[in-house]
């Protein structure tokens, strides 16, 4: 029942229980973004040293599938290259049908691509859902590009 | 009222939804429309269309009639006078057109606009915007406990600065009736303009604007069963007549130079350009349709429905419902929150069972931050709504709470 | 192109009139709308029905997917992007629009805005009240002996004070298409900006708004098969971006405070309130019909039948004709006088035989001055007319010679 | 035919030669009357001595029907008593069914009742053309108002 798969425990999990939330102190990247028509509201601190993600925080409000998501992806790219976090943007886009592409997720191994954030598979037969997990995406492609500029 | 037979005229309650009938909940945000009014707006265009006023032969007679005879139907809907009566877009073009209309020549700072922190954006920002050019002041009543307009400091506020008055006749998101009488006494003792945001009251109650003795009121089509792209805007005759027409255009004039030019009467001095024809015919039958079933009824049996709701609803573990208790003092419309259930994934939920609920700010953020409620779901009754459809809902929230393991 | 196949899909062409079929020549008032918009606008309202952009549920977010999907498809039409289609309620609305938006802020006491002697009341009211407000001059170019703007003094007149140029494509008196091309560059030159009425030119002729190059353009639904309420203003991206919103209210906002708001990225800034969601989505129809027909063949047919128009009309005594005759200068809207009949008389006549023609100043009434004529008849054309019908026009005229002893 | 009804030979004269077109100079009334919606203009010069219409004078532009209803109604109205002009007004508007009534015309003694304005008749079957056959009597109307405040 696909409402049950939408709601998966780890993403509940991730809704009560926001891993990085906060703010960060030492010199960062933030960057917001909002979905006015929800009211979903999401902000990003990442600190990129030396192109790779050392620090990340997030802040926001919103939906289980919009605050899971960021908390999942605050996570994801720790310890990423600016590279390895493009592509990991770019699997989860694709995963979410947002982008091109042939759905990346293998489902005898669930977890061995995107990890957590394979939870949100879900999400996508609720068309109206996507941008809500989309969000959290937005903040952190507005952040790569401040890095990179 | 007989809402069985009512339901038959409306084609959408035929469609399912993720396999379940629909169970519109969601009339705040706008109605569904009978098959008269749908056949009435395609029978226009299949057999009158023309442009009105301006046309000598037999299509552009019969237009002009059947859309001043809407007009005539609507201006008797609310026992005011046809030419009081001028078309808008909807409630939102309404306000903006007295805000301007009204404001701009006239509002000087140190001026007060009056208004409350529960109105709609649509009677909010058009303020803000003709404040900011002018240099009035926005003053805004608070809500009590009840939710409902705190009136116990006005004699405080209302003072010679305040020039206008503008408020909701009932709250799109508690529901609550607003104060009309009690602040059309005061603004009118301290010389202010009185208007009614009714987007939410006439679809759903009698609306008299003689008794009511206020100088304006707004309200749109697509909220009682008429077409979208339409609203009205009443005024009392000599507030019409006394102010400026905020867009200029064919229609809205009397005779045009290259340098200035001279307006039409009222209405037609605010109905710049081709108005929306066959929505304004459209809305007439939709009048119709409301007269027939009669307004009291109509205001019965959302009563009857709400104090329904409220009850069962109430039973309901974790739930705060945000609107009077009350159903003598409110609407239809019914905000809750439930546990920690964000209101985007109740109305996810809902949906699957075919259920339509709005969830989030309402266009009414001032009111929400107030309430201390980021977004909320609420479900809203109209006709065609019966004590089953609330039973779906409540069943529908016990089953959010198993998904959210409440 | 099928002229007798189109003319089926258009149910009001079987009507009588006075017991002759209706012969429809006021499209230029506003076209007739084929079946295939007629039921568009009956399926939304039957089956998807709700309010946009604020939903979760299945409804709300059909209803968005329609009503967007129609933006994206009018600025395909265009060649635009959908982010700089904005839905207004018209032609009109769209042009005090940027009246305001533009205008109101900016314009000061010296400046100028650039009109012509034939723009539609349209594009001279909303000037002449924005030059009110902010004390610009209005300068207006004359028509040459063909009935087109003349541009022999624009090096005279265009320097650093102008700051708004707006002019129509299409004049819906004469036909005369407007000079775009060299008052574009005339106005850019001087850094003002440049607007083009397009409510004529956007329904008869292929529009690209790129290869236009001007600023933005406005024109109505209803005169291009499309439900009345409904206009589009497109603006340059950094124009739309750099405009200020004229009317408050739902929708338009990112966030609303009680003294202060921010507004939501364009276009939704530029649409306050609930929007004529049903009228956009059979705007999306008609703009579907029209691409399948095809543009070209749309003025090229119109083309034809305008020759043909006026070579037949030039064997009718007493005829005066108001336009250039040459049919690659002009659209179909042919404007006329017969002997000393008066326009509104000759309409009665030609209905009297079920042909629909305009009578009187035609929202034009400077150009009426500046032609000398109070009031002509018009007729014009769109792609269900046919040589016939412009063969009973000339019969009716005759006929109407007679009855004036003529 | 009804066209040939409407355009009858009395009112094309009327509106090809007007009667009392022009202005008057000694003291009198002025009243004015528009139809916007087809660009119709009529004004009326008129005095009044002791209760009696005993000078009229015509202005204006438009259609045959305004123009000829102006110019016949500005004769018919010479030297009759207020009352008079006003039962007058009353006949020509039943018989154009503006004003409710029972059609005051006898088919058998042409301009019996109303003189030329009987030529009038025919707009009776054209709706759209009565407000213009009106048009001067909304003149006349103020007119008598003034003359009566
Ligand atoms: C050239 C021109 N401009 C503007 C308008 C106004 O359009 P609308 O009445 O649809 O706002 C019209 C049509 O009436 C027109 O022909
Ligand atoms: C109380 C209230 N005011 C104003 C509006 C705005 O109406 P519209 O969007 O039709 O202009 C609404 C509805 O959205 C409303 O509920």
């Amino acid at each position: 029942m696909s409402l049950q798969e939408l709601y998966r425990g780890v993403i509940l999990d991730h809704y009560r229980n926001p891993r990085r939330r906060g703010k960060l102190t030492a010199d960062h990247i933030h960057t917001e973004g909002k979905n006015p028509s929800c009211g979903d509201e999401f902000a990003l601190d990442v600190i990129i040293e030396n192109g790779v993600v050392t620090d990340s925080a997030i802040q926001g409000q919103g939906c289980s599938i919009s605050q899971a998501s960021g908390s999942m992806m605050a996570d994801a790219i720790i310890g990423k290259t600016l590279d390895e976090v493009q592509d990991l943007a770019h699997t989860f886009k694709v995963m979410m049908t947002i982008e091109e592409g042939e759905n990346p997720i293998d489902p005898d191994r669930p977890g061995a691509v995107l990890g957590d954030l394979e939870a949100l598979q879900g999400v996508r037969k609720f068309p109206v859902r996507i941008k809500c997990a989309d969000l959290p995406w937005t903040t952190l492609a507005d952040a790569l590009e401040q890095a990179t500029t | 009222m007989d809402v069985a037979r009512i339901r038959k005229d409306f084609p959408i309650l035929s469609r399912t939804i993720n396999g379940k009938p629909l169970i519109y909940l969601d009339s705040a945000a706008t109605s569904q429309k009978p098959q008269q009014v749908i056949d009435t707006v395609s029978d226009y265009y299949e057999r009158i269309n023309a442009n009105v006023h301006r046309g000598a032969y037999t299509l552009a007679d019969e237009a002009t009639t059947a859309y001043e005879g809407a007009r005539s139907r609507v201006a008797q809907f609310i026992n005011a006078s046809s030419s009081e009566v001028v078309f808008t877009r909807g409630t939102t073009q309404a306000i903006n057109m007295i805000a301007y209309g009204w404001g701009l020549d006239r509002l000087k700072p140190g001026d007060k606009i009056v208004l409350t922190v529960a109105e709609h954006h649509s009677n909010l920002v058009p303020w803000q915007i003709i404040a900011r050019h002018t240099g009035a002041e926005l003053v805004h009543l608070g809500i009590d406990s009840d939710y409902r307009i705190d009136i116990s400091d006005i004699d405080r506020i209302f003072d010679d600065s305040v020039k206008i008055v503008s408020i909701s006749g009932m709250s799109n998101v508690t529901g609550a009736i607003g104060p009309i009488a009690e602040l059309t006494e005061a603004a009118h003792r301290v010389g202010a303009i009185m208007i009614v945001d009714a987007a939410q009251s006439v679809p759903h109650m009698p609306t008299d604007v003689q008794a009511l003795g206020v100088d304006f009121i707004a309200f749109s089509s697509h909220k009682m069963l008429g077409p979208t792209g339409i609203g009205v805007l009443w005024g009392k005759r000599e507030r019409l007549e006394a102010m400026e027409p905020v867009e200029g255009g064919g229609e809205m004039i009397l005779d045009v130079h290259l340098q200035e030019s001279t307006w039409a009467p009222i209405p037609h001095k605010f109905e710049a350009g081709t108005p929306p024809i066959a929505q304004a015919v459209g809305l007439g039958a939709a009048v119709d349709y409301l007269t027939e079933i009669g307004m009291e009824n109509v205001r019965e049996h959302e009563k009857q429905i709400t104090a329904y709701a409220l009850d069962r609803l109430s039973e309901v573990p974790d739930i705060k419902i945000f609107g009077p208790s009350d159903v003598a003092m409110r609407g239809g419309a019914v905000s809750l929150a439930l546990g920690d259930i964000h209101a985007h994934d109740l109305a996810t939920i809902l949906d699957e069972d075919g259920i339509a609920v709005r969830a989030g700010h309402h266009c009414a953020k001032p009111l929400m931050r107030e309430m201390k409620a980021i977004s909320t779901a609420r479900a809203s009754f109209y006709i065609y709504n019966t004590n089953e459809d609330v039973d779906a809902l409540v069943e529908g929230l016990h089953k959010a709470r198993v998904i959210f393991g409440l």
